[in-house]
């Protein structure tokens, strides 16, 4: 069957992938590009583990037509740290132990940066609202809360890092 | 927020220890936050195979027919496995620990026993292409009468869900349909409470939900043998299992996991290993089954459902004198781990509470939906649920604080407990007090100065005469049919030697177990006729067998 | 006013590890040529942190900091047998297999120890920074780098140890059901306080406050994360998930996590926890294991915190906003049962 | 068969592609296509897409707002000028769904999916449809709504007349699991006064039928009457008139019948809770 070529940038570097007519752009990180920080969980939009940033804006990678992402940048929790220095989000869920069995981490830290990107001292509501759409089965989303808040106090001033 | 309260059983603990009790991070955290923790499914095999199963849409019928030769020349299809590919394709769980018969296939041979039920799985070049070819299998089935509710399921003429077990319950001990519990006399001391109080309690199913759905890839790797990245609980378990339904030896089995997107229970069954590895095997390459979320929901495992009938006498005093439960757990269409959370459920009953006069049937039902399986708090936390509402509703019966009605009932250190073993190590009376103190949960001072140290034992540790009974025989006293499901009963037991003896007991009626009543204390009078208790679990003509059940196979 | 308030309380305990025991767990520990050392197990960590556990129990055992052990899982070629993690067996069971090698490897440490420092090994002691020194002089001291290095080059020892822990299978009486289940019990108390919305059956839960007895924390803060978490998903059991919402008819089973409900970011409650420390008699440093009863206590307390609220029972979970409501019209509306337990 | 993706410069070309082949689906935010696609379902060969930049664009006018079929509910919630209909995109899925799910797709989500049409149908929008040949035509939202099913042709934007005052629409959507659930139900009311009585108040429900609908006999009800407990008691009493919810894994239809008036008096009356 005939592949459709398709480039786009993934956490700043550029790639080119062929893609199958109809295939979502989970499919061609993990099994196209190798970069398997984003999970399948239901493929349905409804888990959240698949959260990828595409132009900045939260995305479900499950649900994403990959040929929609010519030419757009895609952003991974591959990408978060700046070389071998954590993202303040990535230290504040270490510091607060929110996460157990990690398999939702990815998809909550890029709904976390993507929430911290527009609103730097967000509510307890906002961190709430911007993870709604994420499940954590293990947690209880507490720590998680806390850790996007921690995050969110200590960058305050300084540029976004990452 | 969290608060340690380390002056509970000081004593009892060395504090000042190295690494154990520091608040050490976590081995896998930075693995977590950065997206490198590698699960089962993140590994990348050149020419990977995708394998879909086809599902029963009936909960219980006959398979009259299934064609496959659309499906066999669909595009990207590599191989259709069916029953008859499955080598040995008769199982359960625990006939690995030598517990329980045979009786689930890896796919549907004759019958469906659950919607959703395996029937034959596509290897594809796709996921696309494998549900491409399901959707071209034509199945005829015949729909046969089914059964959704495990009292309806017990009664004479109700649908044969299971045919190893024809009575639609688990066969204990190749003896009764149900596991039993018996310590003291529960009908002679309901005559004599104050109060009898009978209840029913229902816990529907549960699903485990793991965000990582269960899931496994098999490849061929060198000298024969099979990798296996697996999404399992229980590493050798599910090796085990593999090995015996597609009989090969364990050896050429090599699995690697460890790493799970959460468990909770519900991957512990092997719902993919066997089929992705049985399609490498006759593929020579590489096959990934990973159920999709609405498989995970409604067809892969869940916890049980439990019905719990508690029957209870308790005194004007606030004393529980009796316990009776009846409880039934839904085990679905296969035994899985059902039968194993019946005996756990029966071995908590009454409770963390010492209660003179117990007695429990608990049966292990099957009905036609999807298989239960274990989690977390796996046969205890439904029995919980049931309990602690009834202690509630006792409480209120008796006018009495619910706190305080659980410290006066608490079970304490040297009581003997229902299944003959005596209780140490206790600690309910004091979370009960901090938990009070916590919530600005008044409670009186007798309450508060009680503990789980003192007042137990003695005439709390005497088993009390015993009314058993052979209700619930299977077929009148014929042995079980079947290969053995458990080794024979253990030889009676031998009496404490003559120090350990009780002094001589007087009659007195079953209920008046000495107690710690509420103030002021009443006199303890003795407790009835005691039975030995066992000094140590006697084994017996017991044979551990050896764990994969490799003597089974 | 159409919202109640009410409290509920209930007690649990829970035993540790498979019932009736039979279940073996088994581990190796072994250094690297300069005094690294390994846990080689074939348990499971599905989030649990059994890799933390074991590390914890076996630098605490060997006598080395921490940063000098990982633990390394799961390979059915490397690893020893063990049952699974389920029943919450881990810490217990593997924790105990651990203790076992890393006795063993400790002992060979030693012995190379004292045949460096030409001392009794019985009169050597870790400092658990990573030395062994003579009892009573610390100055008498040898790295145990240096330790591994003579041991493997010199003296031609290992320092590896295996260990297994097994709690004999109990029999089950066929009559009176007298068995063994487990060695030991957690205990939890758990208070509940919530709100009844009378005209549409909504339960919005207030607080949780509770006490949680688990023997030897082996590591604080995953315990918190086990009884936040386990507290969420009890939340969840009582008022919330079911895949057989009108069991036991199976119609309108969930296909995803829109139509499977559980507590979202928003509906989670402060939950102030008090954690006691009993040690188990054979657990080890005393370590039981708290994964699975955390939730327990919290699905009676909520069903009592109801009743509490507007006077109904519903024993049937979970108590969904339907259940709630047609037990109040049935009963002619909201019967709150007062102050209980000092609620405020 | 692998599946084809097909994009046009413009509505009509789009349209007219979907028109020629009955296995051709229209993809817009792909929130429901794509998870067609991933679970199985092998009934769709073509996806067409649509690249024309009006697609997406909200165009403000004096007395309505016209907004692509394409605009996404974080392109409402980023225009101030659709301030009243935030409240309906605002809980709309979580962030990463409201990235992605598009004004024109919700019109065709079933229930209990579709809050925003149910806003939509409260403020009587109009739709445009594209078909395959000719002009497009302007139908009702209800009408759109009620023969979605058969509808053939492509929404290309939908245009709403603004509400009488900013606190003239209200909106209250009803879900177990907070803050992002699925719908129990939800009510979208548009309450003109005059003189302090509500004149042509336009009542819509979400999740009370197979599509949203709306609530006539408790607009006649209201007609004239003040929004205080008196005023409303008529409406209440004819709420669940003419609905016809289902049961699903959220809630019985006893149970969304049982509620629909509660909520709707909280709606009206703004209380809370």
């Amino acid at each position: 069957m005939t592949k459709t070529p398709v480039q786009f940038r993934l956490n700043g570097s550029d790639k080119a992938v062929f893609v199958d007519g109809g295939e979502n752009l989970l499919n061609v990180l993990r099994r196209g590009v190798g970069d398997m920080s984003a999970k399948y969980g239901c493929g349905q939009g409804t888990c959240g583990v698949c959260t990828v940033l595409i132009d900045g804006e939260p995305q479900l990678a499950c649900l994403t037509l990959a040929e929609t992402c010519a030419g757009r940048s895609v952003e991974t929790a591959l990408g978060l740290s700046d070389g071998p220095n954590l993202h303040p989000l990535q230290n504040a869920f270490m510091d607060h132990f929110a996460a157990q069995c990690g398999f939702c981490t990815s998809g909550m830290l890029m709904a976390a940066k993507a929430l911290l990107d527009r609103n730097p001292s967000p509510t307890r509501e906002d961190v709430a609202e911007a993870i709604s759409g994420n499940i954590c089965r293990c947690t209880g989303y507490e720590p998680i809360i806390n850790a996007i808040l921690d995050a969110a106090s200590k960058r305050g001033g300084q540029a976004s890092g990452g | 927020m969290l608060e340690f309260r380390k002056e509970f059983f000081k004593d009892e603990r060395d504090d000042n220890l190295n690494e154990v009790g520091q608040p050490r991070q976590r081995q896998d955290m930075l693995g977590h936050v950065t997206g490198r923790t590698r699960y089962f499914d993140d590994h990348a095999f050149e020419g990977l195979l995708h394998l879909k199963v086809l599902r029963s849409p009936h909960s219980h019928a006959r398979l009259r027919s299934i064609d496959t030769a659309a499906a066999e020349r669909a595009p990207g299809v590599k191989r259709v496995i069916r029953a008859a590919d499955v080598p040995v394709n008769k199982n359960t769980l625990l006939s690995l620990i030598n517990f329980g018969k045979d009786d689930e296939p890896l796919l549907a041979v004759d019958k469906v026993r659950y919607k959703g039920e395996p029937i034959l799985a596509v290897v594809a070049e796709s996921e696309a292409a494998a549900y491409d070819a399901l959707a071209k299998v034509r199945v005829e089935y015949d729909p046969l009468p089914a059964v959704f509710d495990v009292e309806e399921a017990l009664k004479p003429g109700a649908p044969v869900v299971n045919e190893t077990y024809p009575a639609n319950t688990f066969e204990y001990h190749e003896k009764y349909n149900h596991q039993k519990l018996r310590f003291g006399d529960v009908e002679r001391a309901f005559a004599q409470a104050d109060f009898v109080v009978e209840e029913r309690y229902q816990m529907s199913p549960i699903e485990h939900a793991p965000t990582e759905t269960n899931g496994s890839i098999a490849a061929p790797e060198t000298n024969d043998r099979f990798v296996v990245h697996s999404s399992t609980q229980a590493l050798f378990f599910s090796l085990g299992t593999a090995a015996k339904l597609l009989d090969v030896p364990s050896n050429r089995l090599h699995y690697i996991g460890g790493t799970v997107g959460g468990g909770f229970g519900g991957k512990v069954d092997s719902l993919t290993e066997p089929l992705s590895i049985l399609g490498a095997m006759l593929t020579g390459r590489p096959v990934r089954y990973v159920l999709n979320r609405e498989e995970e929901m409604l067809y892969g495992c869940p916890r049980g459902a439990e019905r719990h009938y508690i029957k209870d006498g308790v005194m004007r005093d606030g004393r529980i004198v009796a316990r009776k439960v009846t409880s039934y757990f839904d085990a679905g269409a296969y035994t899985r781990l059902s039968s194993y959370g019946a005996v756990k459920c029966a071995a908590h009953i009454p409770g963390p509470y010492t209660i003179p006069n117990v007695c429990a049937d608990v049966y292990c039902v099957y009905t036609n939906r999807t298989p239960a399986t274990a989690m977390r708090g796996f046969g205890i936390t439904g029995v919980d649920f049931s309990l602690e509402v009834q202690m509630d509703k006792l409480a209120h019966k008796v006018g009495m604080d619910p706190m305080e009605f659980r410290i006066l009932n608490a079970y304490r250190d040297g009581d003997m407990k229902a299944h003959r073993r005596e209780a140490h190590n206790c600690a309910l009376i004091e979370c009960v007090q901090v938990a009070a103190e916590k919530a600005n949960w008044p409670i009186s001072d007798t309450y508060r100065r009680m503990n789980s140290l003192t007042g137990g034992g003695g005439e709390r540790a005497v088993i009390p005469a015993t009314a058993t009974d052979e209700n619930g025989r299977i077929g009148g006293g014929r042995p079980a049919t079947g290969t053995t499901s458990r080794p024979p009963a253990p030889p009676p037991r031998v009496p404490l030697p003559a120090a350990a003896q009780p002094r001589a007991p007087q009659p007195q009626p079953a209920m008046s177990q000495p107690r710690v009543a509420p103030p002021p204390p009443a006199p303890p009078p003795p407790a009835a006729q005691p039975v030995k208790p066992a000094a140590t679990p006697q084994h017996g003509a017991t044979r551990f067998s050896s764990v994969f059940g490799t003597r089974r196979r | 006013m159409p919202k109640h308030r009410g409290r509920g309380m209930a007690a649990i305990n829970y035993p540790i590890g498979m019932n009736l025991g039979g279940d073996p767990s088994q581990a190796l520990v072994h250094s690297n040529p300069d005094g690294k050392f390994t846990v080689t197990l074939s348990a499971i960590d599905l989030g649990q942190g059994m890799k933390q556990v074991t590390r914890q129990i076996a630098a605490e055992t060997l006598g080395v900091p921490i940063a000098d052990v990982y633990v390394d899982t799961a390979d059915s070629d490397t690893g020893p047998h063990d049952m699974g993690s389920f029943a919450s067996r881990g810490t217990h069971r593997v924790g105990n297999a651990v203790m076992v090698a890393a006795k063993e490897a400790r002992g060979v440490m030693m012995e190379a120890a004292a045949e460096e420092l030409e001392v009794n090994a019985a009169d050597l002691d870790t400092d658990g920074r990573g030395n062994i020194h003579v009892k009573g002089a610390p100055s008498r001291a040898i790295s145990v780098k240096d330790v591994a290095i003579a041991a493997q080059f010199r003296q031609g020892k290992t320092i590896a140890g295996r260990g297994i822990f097994l709690i004999p299978l109990s029999e089950v009486h066929p009559e009176t059901g007298e068995m063994s289940p487990v060695s030991c019990y957690a205990h939890a108390c758990l208070v509940a306080d919530l709100e009844v919305d009378d005209e549409t059956g909504e339960v919005t839960m207030l607080k949780m406050t509770s006490a949680y007895e688990l023997g030897r924390a082996i590591n604080p803060k995953m315990v918190e994360q086990q009884l936040v978490g386990g507290a969420w998903m009890g939340m969840s059991h009582a008022l919330y998930e079911t895949p057989e919402p009108y069991y036991p008819d199976i119609a309108h089973g969930p296909r995803d996590f829109n139509e499977y409900v559980m507590p979202g970011p928003g509906d989670i409650c402060p939950h102030d926890i008090a954690v006691l420390e009993r040690p188990a008699p054979d657990g080890p440093f005393g370590g039981k294991g708290p994964g699975e009863m955390c939730a327990n206590p919290v699905l009676p307390a909520v069903a009592n915190a109801i009743f509490n609220a507007v006077g109904v029972r519903i024993d049937e979970l979970p108590i969904t906003p339907e259940k709630v409501l047609r037990a109040i019209k049935a009963q002619g509306g909201a019967r709150p049962q007062g102050a209980s337990g000092g609620r405020h | 068969m692998a599946l084809q993706v097909k994009s046009f410069g413009s509505m009509s070309e789009a349209a007219a592609a979907l028109a020629s082949d009955r296995t051709a689906r229209f993809m817009s935010g792909g929130t429901l296509l794509m998870r067609a696609i991933n679970e199985g379902d092998t009934s769709i060969s073509m996806l067409v897409r649509s690249t024309d930049a009006a697609y997406r664009q909200i165009r403000s006018e004096s007395a309505r707002i016209e907004i692509g079929a394409g605009a996404r509910m974080v392109d409402i919630l980023a225009n101030r000028d659709l301030a009243f209909l935030h409240p309906a995109a605002r809980i709309v899925g979580g962030p990463a769904v409201r990235a992605m799910a598009t004004v024109g797709g919700n019109l065709f989500a079933a229930a209990p999916y579709g809050d925003l049409a149910t806003a939509l149908l409260a403020l009587d929008a109009i739709v445009t449809v594209q078909g395959a040949y000719g002009s497009a035509q302007q139908i009702p939202i209800e009408q759109l709504l009620q023969s979605r099913d058969r509808a053939t042709g492509l929404v290309t934007s939908v245009t709403v007349p603004r509400p009488a005052s900013p606190d003239a629409f209200r909106f209250r959507k009803v879900s177990r699991v907070k803050p992002k659930g699925v719908s129990v139900l939800s009510i979208a009311a548009h309450l003109p006064l005059a003189g302090g009585r509500l004149s042509n108040a336009r009542i819509a429900y979400g999740a009370m039928a197979p599509t949203p609908i709306r609530a006539r006999a408790v607009e006649r009800a209201l007609e004239g009457r003040s929004l205080d407990a008196a005023g409303i008691a008529p409406g209440l009493a004819a709420a669940t008139e003419g609905t016809s919810p289902a049961t699903d894994a959220l809630a019985t239809a006893w149970y969304r019948r049982e509620v629909l008036p509660v909520h709707l008096r909280r709606l009206l009356l703004g209380e809370t809770g």
